[in-house]
């Protein structure tokens, strides 16, 4: 089940953001412990900052600007670590511990 | 309270916490139900079957049949009644004893904040991105809880937003957490794409529930207890079909209730965009 | 289909994996609800607003003042009208091309296995103990599924009984999770105890919209997926208010779903116990 | 946040049984993390037939009899730990770890 350089990490898609990854609800990816590290950046523990690239890089199937703005998501997708809202979580730099479960929803209009 | 009142309500009000206070909550309360639809007709249901004394209805559209598979308020016959005028019938039906106000309009920039004004709790049971956010800065402006439902395809949320917090303060808004609209393309909010009937019952069930516990502060919502800003999300798909997840304060850069006035300014500038390519979309849910 | 058929059911039929092949499923199934109050109402509003062609309504009572917080299908005037008649009168008005069978009694020893004979899926909407045995015999003695829901106070349970599993097998019966019932004086089922009318509400429209997904094939019971016995709980006072839990299999030693045969001497045999000190209960939830 | 000798367990009642635990529908306790030896039964890891001792012990209000049946919950008490029939985990035997949520439910009749 995975080997000590990746870490298992649940990945759930809501109100309409799955049709960017497969239109898969649920997915289990083996993310990399550590960054890569880059020129003058060391490798650090895997944080949601290195998720989010790492997801543009593997998941997503298209239409990058629907779920990308710089280095963070779209300001109209929420993301929840564990059930809480990232922004209580610290959130690009929340380091992601083995089985977290990462929730990435867009609001519904309907009714 | 009349006699009668206590055997319609006797079932509900020898619940713990419940009793004569609540009840008489409920029938002092007025309620504000923002679209007549798929979300709304259920809420009305039993906001009114509960006794919630004053209720109005906001709804600009006609019953039409494509609306029955979901809307359980309307039936057949009343094809082309307006909404608020056919879900007033079915109230009067349920509970004689109510004041039931029909409102035969889409809110917008001019009529929402005086409409809303004369209620104390707003549902949101609209489909149109642009009404939810009028409606969102409406209620920060006017300071009234709004219980947000939502529900589309096989999914559903909701959620409180501005929601009394035990330290004074209030919960985020719409705008805190959804400060930009989803795109057109992503979601298909805007082409027809569909809601089963249970998933919009549920939602709107749950609606007038929270209502109901505010009104009479009942569990989370009782003055002793310290209800927390959450979003639940809902997929008669999903296993399991319901999660519950905490949501942020209030954001301090939020144009809405980031700054004293802003949300009034907002509404009263009325900008707010036809997310689907210019063309209004239905109210009713 | 007429054309009207897709013009009423259009916005479920251009569901993903609906469809006109999901429509004419609920067209040609045979419902059963038993009990038509705080359950069963909401339960039958959204099958008969979705189409299911054929529905039955089990319930001995009247339509009672004291009903009418949460039995939202029944009117002020429709006082002292079998409640079965009442509903079918309301369901008509949502629906008229659907064929809705009253059954003015209660369901007993005698008459279950008859009455549910000619119906596909059974929905438990009643609030008495001994009939919720008696409902799962008779469905473990007929092979149907059984979408039981619950509701008192704020709390509720859903759950499907001898669910089909992909396995060909089925899941537990309503004894193999409740071998014996809760004494009387746990839990007071049995004095007049309240409940709040969404919570009934919230359960009967999963009821529902279980019964359709069942019907229809749709999410966790597509003949692709792998439905597990789960039992849903809901408390209107919780933190989160829903829980999903994974329930055992079938017991082997059980005596309805344990060996064949079980399950219909157990109905015949007919000693269903009256739990509450020898008094009938309503049947009505 | 208690020593080594005891483990923190999250208990939930439901559908009436909470009548019978001070009507609370949630707490957490701390449980020893060993039983007690007594005589020739050397000290084992707490398990849910310890749990349901200890629970009969120091939490359970009145009516024994409501909750318990020789070592075990009467018939008519679903037990589930992390959301999981206990029937599939084990039973008694399973052992507790830290942090494990049990829930104690009974049936709900009415509607
Ligand atoms: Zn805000
Ligand atoms: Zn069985």
């Amino acid at each position: 089940m995975g080997d000590e350089r990746t870490i298992k990490i649940k990945l759930t898609f809501g109100g309409g953001v799955e049709v960017l990854f497969s239109n898969k609800r649920n997915q289990t990816i083996a993310l990399p412990a550590q960054t890569p590290a880059s020129g003058t950046q060391p490798s650090r523990p895997a944080d949601l900052r290195y998720l989010i690239l790492w997801m543009s890089k593997n998941l997503l199937t298209d239409r990058k600007e629907l779920f990308l703005d710089g280095e963070t998501v779209r300001p109209g997708i929420l993301v929840l670590v564990n059930d809480t809202d990232w922004e209580l979580e610290g959130e690009l730099d929340y380091e992601l511990q083995k089985g977290d479960e990462v929730v990435f929803i867009s609001t519904l209009h309907g009714g | 309270m009349p006699l009668e009142d206590y055997k319609r309500y006797g079932r509900q009000m020898i619940l713990e916490d419940f009793g004569l206070p609540a009840q008489l909550k409920l029938r002092s309360a007025r309620v504000l139900v923002v679209g007549a639809g798929g979300l709304g007709c259920p809420a009305l249901q039993y906001l009114a079957a509960a006794g919630v004394g004053t209720i109005g209805i906001v709804d600009p559209d006609d019953v039409d049949v494509s609306n029955l598979h979901r809307q359980v308020l309307h039936t057949s016959a009343r094809q082309g009644w307006p909404k608020a005028l056919s879900a007033k019938a079915a109230l009067e039906a349920i509970n004689p004893t109510l004041y039931i106000i029909p409102h035969i309009t889409s809110l917008n920039s001019t009529n929402a904040l005086p409409i809303i004004s004369s209620y104390d709790i707003v549902l949101d049971c609209t489909d149109n991105p642009a009404t939810r956010y009028l409606i969102s800065d409406a209620c920060i402006a006017l300071d009234k809880s709004l219980v947000s439902g939502a529900a589309i395809r096989y999914d559903g949320q909701l959620s409180v937003y501005n929601l009394p917090l035990q330290s004074g303060g209030r919960g985020p808004c719409y705008r805190c957490l959804w400060p930009t609209p989803p795109k057109q393309e992503e979601i298909g909010t805007c082409e027809e794409v569909g809601v089963l009937g249970p998933v919009t019952g549920v939602i709107g069930v749950l609606q007038a529930q929270t209502a109901i516990q505010l009104v009479a502060e009942l569990g989370p919502y009782a003055s002793s207890e310290t209800a927390t800003p959450t979003l639940l999300i809902f997929s008669a798909l999903g296993s399991p079909m319901f999660r519950s997840l905490k949501v942020r304060p209030r954001r301090k850069d939020c144009p809405a209730c980031g700054r004293e006035g802003g949300a009034r300014e907002l509404v009263e500038r009325g900008e707010y965009v036809a997310f689907c390519g210019g063309v209004r979309e239905d109210l009713e849910a």
